[in-house]
């Protein structure tokens, strides 16, 4: 029972972060057709960018309120998305858009190298710590377990995340006119809609989410250059076994993903490195696109 | 006339920052001192290597076996180096050797700990001027067994490849020796640079063993104690890190009381408090150029670096001062012994290829005074106490019981 | 469809192209012999990333084969001391053909992202399972011998030169062959499945087949590259499988387009020599200068370097 | 002049496709732009919506300049176009993708357009919330046609409206699309055969070859 | 009377509310020319669809030449010899019009596809350009797909579909999008190509001059039931047939 209390918990916990870093992955090959490479980089960005933002927070006196460094957390994402998000979209991006599929992966592979190398020249390869937010919530304990009150926000924030993209896109009108773009660029435009500003706010908000990811895992971690590497493949793995594009998909994906470790950390840890491959190799052998997968439109 | 050294290590990736970088600090340093000439006591104080200026080029590790053989080659073929020094991972390690012979050039590793390089292989050219890895878990489960620490029940988690898996053999082995009672209670081994883990926390919480052993490293190491400090893991278990010296620095106060530290060798704080005039100049040296004290890296490099120097010299005294060639290198660095700041340096296993050298374990605590963090309880372990004697494998020797260890 | 610039006899072609590659190798100092040779053997591995490509799949996972060719020869030479260069590329096209012939039939269902992704799962699932395995040296990998040429025992340049010019004879003779395959009538069908399968299959044969075949070409293709750089480097070890590995393969691939053969080896080299000296003189900024190359090139040839070897007029797709 | 196309050039990858073409719709005609497959006549509809650019030469709608507006400008003016493939949006139903216009335009009132559709062609209501993938070719077709009618306020584009269209349906979209005049709306209809059209348009231009090359009214 | 190739028993089809064939049995003979009209959605795609393998009925066989052919897959039974056009032109776009060609011929050899045989060999691209010369697209040889005219799309989709020897042909809409003076020619051309051989063909249309014209018994769909099959005059003055499908003032 507690074992099981254990594997649950910590699923949801890892879950959670695993969606909120696949969330903006998802939704930016959903809509814009790319498979952002790129992505880790700018969660790991994200961290670094946060861990600035809350040491200068604490630097300029923020010890009296130090709430208000989730704040500065937050506030670090939105800078990098502001900033990069643009600048990749319409500096980069924009240029190799009707390319071939792999070709885009390919820039955005480009951008994953320059991105890791510019993080050093920016931040220097010494760690940054912003531990505070971290234990700033104190503990949590139900009988034998005992955790952590920021994974719980952590949870928190990927719900609220989750469902605030989810009813953007599905329930607004806005939401319905990017899913009339993702299908079909040239209609859209000759429809009225302003195709280039989709895109460049579509993949803004995914730089914001992969930041976000970054943003709220800094405080749990040494932040240094090479943390992004890792996260690409994960998110990856989470958004297939989703279902390409969709947010519930990404949801489920990244519970299944984060309980299936979970499980095997505490049962079987000799299989913690086959899990997510064999989780993702199990789906598709069922669902060949993804547990969510689109509906084909009718061809003939 | 100058000295062409290749350096080796990791200027990128995971390993860099708390490895790599350090590491080519410290050399970069030493090499300038030493072409300064005279500011290290003797036998260091000629100038450079034995009068020539020494010209490092540092090479990035990060990008694998495959692609440090051809930086090898390029290295030895087309950037026509006098000697590479290099390598942290083992992998690497294990697969430069051969294309060093192959090219006869000359090779010293400086940092890796797989035993296997000299256990499974012997070659002319290349050396190593650090102890293998068994030494540090070696030195852990006798740091426990001596200290008396509880560990009726023991926990691992390490990095899944071959470091980790091999640090848990060591310990657990050498642990089977000298505190027979000790049961393992789970083994974990996450992803290497993982980041992440909480799961894995909860699981050691869930045991709840008297000791958990790591040799998690880096921004691994870092995390892992950010995300289990504030869970208690440190107050229910003892924790044990067999290479944990590095991070200090840059933890600070994160880095709770109590845990037990190995540094790879009399590295680190644990040479700072049995201080040598030599180690002396190292630390102020690198904290006056860097703002950090210097950690495992550096004192590794610098024996690397300083063995070099001693063989150079060694062979030129030899040849009647010309530069030596690879294999006038390669004789006179066979056996070798020289001081470093980690102690002495002495090339006695496989062959006179391979480095035995002291080590030392000690607890934190952290010194609310200064600041800082210290080590107490500090054990140091001579040479031959914590590696096997010529000609045993490692693993065998923890299995028979260690046979003719010499300890102080 | 393409032809060569020069001859267009297939055999003709590449009786020129090794003679080139030959007297190349001659005169080549050894550091650029061993990075050509490197090149060539990582460029067979592209060059199956190119067959597949052409029918609209991308393996991200040919380091599944380059790993098992790799580690098919390496176990050879320490466990039966076999070290002759043409029974270790056997053995690599054995080792990586039943592997192919297993999972090529399977694989051949998934499309997209989901066959990268697939492959991609398989190449990591062997990596995960080497790195477990200490008898095969867990991550740290094994050594193997020097190769041996039908019991000629090269040492110092002349093993070097000897494995180039066994590369070169085998990237020009597979080259070869992948060019007449290319051209022929599957050829052509495996370009149409790319475009459009439904009507392929309404012409009445089988893509999955075709995919499958491809598949497995491929494959072995991936293990004589694997079996050549293990002997060359002398060292095997998981990350042969791991997934950077397959990446470059897929960025050799596209470098390279896919319309001519010998613009893959070419890509390949490319790729080896910018990597080599980037990380020679920008030791700290070398993968950014890397990704700035990459891009750059990706924008001077939309079609990769292929388009500067071959005739195609072709536009560029329209979206 | 609703819309005027003053000498235009349009070329594809350097291809020539279109030659110093004018043409002139005035508020309230139906003008028919008729010739062999090839001829240009989609290449001259996506020209006016702004898909492919001129080389040289102007598109005017209301006598502005659009020659270098992008597409979601033009569609603002009220132009609706039809492509000849439909191009719905397999996801969204029949009934969204005929509101798409007005969620991107917030001039258009989605009832009111609806209803004229709804009334035109009451298939369409029957089908409302059926997912535009799984209709019948001209199901679609109808579907893209009402989405015109929806956007077009001004100016509709219709690019082979009839083609897979049955008879008895295509009649009656010829007298709707009468009755468009009566709203003041104009209509370019794009055809490579004429058996739908002849008694409803004003005027009828002939391309070949990317050149106009008669421009009658029927029956003279 | 000839034997009848194609027959199909009572198929049923629904896609969730929407019934596309509702007891839908035909006994075409060997060799007729049959055409089927049908209001928009009335099922008429659905069934060449269910024909060749691309749906299956939720009941009901289909059987050619007396083999049931119901849970084949389109693969199969184009290799039986029944063969379709389709309403959306099935191209390859990256490919040239002369490559598309060449794939079909490639394909529908008696041989099967080979690994060596080259593709381009002259003696097949002559094949294909007189083939694509007979249907007067060859100046578009050289052209990708995606840069062709609807029409002439249209047209090479068909001239895919015939090479080979089909025993059935079913032809989707085959004149739509074509321009005018090219319809009847087209017609012509199909027809007589597989008159040649004897082929059964089945044509959906909503051009009642073309049914007239060439087809000797015409199916009328609607709402996925066959409402009317008679010769094409006794179809076209049926008054449901008028009111759903023709229009009255036909
Ligand atoms: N993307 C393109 N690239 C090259 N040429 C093109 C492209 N699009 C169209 N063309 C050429 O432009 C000419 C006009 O084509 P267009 O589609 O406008 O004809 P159309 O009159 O609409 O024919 P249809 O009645 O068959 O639809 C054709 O010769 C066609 O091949
Ligand atoms: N795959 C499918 N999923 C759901 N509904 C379908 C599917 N295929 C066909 N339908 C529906 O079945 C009905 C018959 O469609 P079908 O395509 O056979 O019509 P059709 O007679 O060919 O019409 P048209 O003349 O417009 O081509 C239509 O209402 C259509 O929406
Ligand atoms: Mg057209
Ligand atoms: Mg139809």
């Amino acid at each position: 029972m507690e074992l099981l209390a254990y594997i649950l918990v910590d699923g949801l916990i890892y879950g959670a972060w695993l969606f909120i870093v696949s969330l903006g992955l998802t939704l930016v090959f959903g809509i814009l057709n790319i498979l952002n490479m790129a992505h880790g980089s700018l969660y790991a960005i994200g961290a670094y960018a946060a861990a600035s933002a809350v040491g200068a927070y604490f630097a300029l006196g923020g010890e009296a309120f130090p709430f208000g460094s989730y704040a500065a957390m937050v506030i670090g994402a939105i800078f990098v998305a502001l900033i990069l998000g643009p600048l990749l979209e319409y500096g980069l991006l924009r240029h190799f858009y009707g390319r071939d599929h792999v070709i885009l992966v390919l820039v955005t592979y480009g951008v994953f190298l320059i991105l890791e190398d510019a993080m050093k020249l920016i931040w220097g390869v010494t760690p940054l710590f912003v531990s505070e937010p971290y234990s700033l919530l104190g503990n949590v304990e139900f009988g034998p377990l005992y955790y952590v009150t920021y994974d719980f926000l952590v949870i928190a924030v990927a719900i609220l995340v989750g469902l605030g993209v989810w009813f953007v896109l599905n329930r607004t009108k806005r939401g319905k006119v990017v899913l009339a773009v993702i299908h079909d660029r040239e209609m859209s435009k000759t429809m009225g809609v302003n195709v280039d500003r989709v895109f460049l706010i579509s993949f803004t908000l995914g730089v914001f989410l992969a930041a976000l990811g970054g943003a709220l895992t800094a405080p749990m971690i040494s932040v240094s250059p090479s943390i992004g590497v890792n996260v690409i493949i994960l998110a990856f793995a989470v958004v297939i076994i989703g279902g390409l594009g969709s947010i519930e998909g990404a949801a489920i994906g990244a519970l299944f993903v984060g309980i299936a470790r979970a499980a095997s950390v505490h049962l079987l840890p000799e299989a913690e490195l086959f899990v997510i491959y064999l989780v993702m190799a199990i789906v598709l052998v069922f669902r060949p696109e993804g547990l969510f997968q689109k509906t084909q439109a009718r061809k003939i | 006339e100058t000295f062409k050294v290749g350096i080796v290590t990791f200027l990128s990736g995971g390993a860099a920052e708390s490895f790599g970088i350090p590491a080519w600090n410290g050399g970069e340093l030493l090499i300038n001192l030493l072409n300064q000439g005279g500011v290290l006591p003797p036998p260091y104080d000629q100038p450079g290597f034995g009068g020539m200026m020494i010209e490092a080029i540092p090479v990035d590790e990060s990008g694998g076996a495959t692609k440090q053989v051809q930086e090898f080659r390029n290295l030895v073929q087309r950037e026509n180096v006098d000697a590479v020094l290099g390598y942290v991972s083992s992998g690497d390690c294990l697969a430069i050797p051969p294309v060093a012979d192959e090219l006869k050039a000359f090779t010293i590793l400086y940092d890796c700990g797989t035993p296997r390089v000299f256990e499974e292989g012997s070659y002319e050219y290349v050396f190593r001027t650090a102890a293998h890895a068994a030494m540090d878990n070696i030195s852990l489960a006798r740091y426990m067994e001596s200290r008396g620490i509880e560990a009726n029940t023991i926990a691992g988690i390490n990095q899944d490849y071959a470091w980790g898996q091999d640090s848990w053999a060591d310990f657990v082995a050498s642990m089977s020796v000298l505190v027979p009672d000790a049961e393992v209670e789970t083994a974990l081994f996450p992803k290497i640079f993982a980041g992440q883990y909480g799961t894995e926390i909860s699981a050691l919480i869930r045991v709840n063993a008297d000791v958990v052993h790591s040799s998690l490293w880096g921004g691994d190491l870092q995390a892992f104690v950010l995300q289990a400090g504030p869970r208690g893991l440190f107050e229910r278990s003892q924790v044990a890190l067999a290479a944990g010296d590095h991070v200090m620095p840059q933890l600070g106060n994160k880095m709770p009381d109590g845990v037990i530290i190995g540094a790879r060798g009399m590295n680190g704080l644990a040479a700072r408090a049995n201080a040598s005039p030599l180690t002396n100049l190292l630390w102020e040296a690198y904290e006056e150029e860097y703002g950090v004290f210097p950690v495992q890296a550096p004192f590794r490099m610098w024996q690397g670096i300083l063995g070099l120097k001693v063989a150079v010299e060694t062979a030129m005294a030899a040849n009647g001062g010309n530069k030596p060639t690879a294999e006038e290198l390669a004789a006179a660095m066979t056996g070798q012994e020289w001081e470093a700041p980690s102690g002495l340096i002495q090339m006695v296993l496989g062959n006179g290829h391979q480095a035995i050298q002291p080590n030392a374990i000690g607890t934190t605590k952290w010194d609310d005074a200064t600041g800082q963090m210290t080590l107490v309880d500090i054990e140091y372990y001579s040479a031959t106490c914590v590696n096997p004697p010529a000609g045993v494998k490692a693993i065998d020797w923890i299995h028979d019981g260690f046979p003719g260890a010499v300890c102080d | 469809m393409t032809e060569f610039i020069f001859p267009r006899s297939i055999p003709l072609a590449c009786a020129l192209a090794l003679a080139v590659l030959v007297v190349v190798g001659l005169i080549l100092p050894d550091w650029a012999m061993f990075l050509a040779t490197m090149a060539f053997s990582k460029g067979m591995v592209a060059l199956g990333v190119v067959c597949l490509m052409r029918s609209g799949l991308v393996s991200f996972g040919q380091g599944l084969y380059y790993c098992i060719g790799a580690y098919a020869s390496g176990l050879m030479a320490t466990w039966i001391g076999i070290s002759d260069i043409f029974l270790m590329s056997l053995l690599g096209i054995i080792a990586s053909g039943i592997v192919a012939v297993i999972f090529g039939p399977l694989l051949a269902t998934y499309r997209g992202i989901f066959f990268a992704m697939l492959t991609l799962s398989l190449s990591m699932i062997l990596y995960g399972t080497l790195s477990k395995m200490s008898v095969l040296g867990g991550t740290d990998g094994l050594n193997v011998s020097a190769p041996t040429f039908l019991g000629y025992h090269p040492e110092g340049r002349a093993l070097g030169l000897s494995l180039y010019m066994f590369t070169c004879a085998v990237i020009v003779v597979y080259g070869g062959l992948v060019r007449t395959l290319f051209d022929s009538e599957r050829g052509l069908i495996s370009l149409a499945i790319r475009d459009n399968e439904l009507r392929v299959e309404y012409l009445g044969t089988s893509v999955r087949t075709e995919i499958a075949v491809t598949y497995i070409v491929a494959a072995i293709a991936g293990g004589i590259g694997g079996v050549i750089s293990g002997a060359a480097i002398g060292h095997v070890d998981p990350e042969y499988a791991y997934w950077t590995t397959s990446g470059e393969f897929v960025f050799v691939a596209i470098l390279s387009g896919y319309f001519s053969i010998p613009a893959v080896f070419l890509g390949s080299v490319v790729l080896e020599i910018v990597r080599s000296f980037s990380n020679l003189y920008f030791p700290n900024t070398w993968q950014m200068s890397l990704g700035i190359f990459l891009l750059i090139v990706i924008l001077l040839f939309p079609k990769g370097l292929g388009s500067l070897l071959s005739r195609s007029k072709k536009p560029e797709k329209k979206q | 002049m609703i819309l005027s196309i003053e000498d235009i050039e349009v070329s594809i990858q350097s291809t020539p496709i279109l030659h110093d073409l004018s043409l002139n719709i005035e508020e309230g005609e139906i003008v028919g732009l008729v010739g062999r497959n090839g001829a240009g006549k989609t290449t001259t509809m996506r020209t006016i919506m702004g898909l492919t650019k001129p080389t040289s030469g102007k598109v005017k709608v209301n006598g502005i300049d659009i020659t270098r507006f992008e597409s979601y400008q033009r569609a603002a003016l009220g132009l609706g176009y039809m492509p000849e493939d439909r191009r719905l949006v397999p996801e969204l139903t029949v009934e969204e993708n005929m509101l798409l216009p007005c969620w991107a335009n917030s001039e258009l009132v989605p009832a009111a357009g609806l209803k004229f559709i709804y009334d035109l062609m009451p298939e369409l209501f029957a089908m409302r919330e059926r997912k535009a993938m799984l209709l019948s070719g001209g199901q679609q077709k109808m579907v893209a046609l009402g989405r015109a009618l929806m956007a077009g306020t001004k100016l509709l584009l219709l690019d082979e409206p009839f083609e897979g269209v049955a008879p008895a349906l295509a009649q009656r979209i010829t007298e709707v699309i009468v009755t468009l005049k009566d709203e003041k709306r104009s209509a370019l209809i794009a055809q490579s055969e004429l058996t739908h059209s002849v008694s409803l348009l004003d005027r009828e231009y002939t391309i070949e070859r990317g050149e106009i090359i008669s421009n009658t009214t029927p029956g003279n | 009377m000839s034997a009848t190739i194609l027959t199909t028993e009572n198929l049923n089809k629904s896609f969730g509310a929407v019934t596309a064939a509702r007891e839908v049995s035909v006994a075409v003979p060997d060799g007729a020319v049959w055409s089927m009209i049908g209001s928009n959605g009335a099922g008429k795609t659905t069934f060449v669809n269910m024909v060749t393998g691309y749906i299956k009925p939720d009941t009901g066989r289909i059987l050619f030449n007396g083999t049931d052919i119901t849970k084949m897959s389109p693969r199969q039974i184009t290799r039986l010899g029944i063969r379709r056009s389709f309403q959306i032109p099935q191209l390859c776009a990256e490919l040239t019009m002369l490559e598309n060609m060449l794939v079909s011929l490639s394909i529908n050899r008696k041989h099967k596809p080979s690994y060596k045989r080259s593709a381009r060999r002259p003696s097949q691209v002559d094949e294909a350009m007189d083939t694509l010369k007979r249907f007067r697209i060859e100046n578009y040889h050289d052209r990708l797909m995606s840069e062709l005219p609807a029409g002439v799309r249209k047209l090479l989709d068909i001239a895919m579909a015939i090479s080979g020897t089909p025993r059935v042909m079913l032809l989707d809409e085959p004149t739509s999008g074509v321009a005018a003076e090219e319809k009847f020619p087209l017609m012509d051309l199909v027809m007589e190509a597989l008159s040649k051989s004897n082929v059964t063909v089945m044509f959906v249309e909503h051009d009642m001059d073309i049914i007239t014209r060439y087809s000797e018994r015409v199916l009328a769909f609607y709402d996925g039931e066959i409402i009317a099959n008679d010769a094409p005059d006794q179809v076209l003055s049926d008054k449901i047939v008028q009111q759903y499908i023709t229009g009255t003032t036909k």
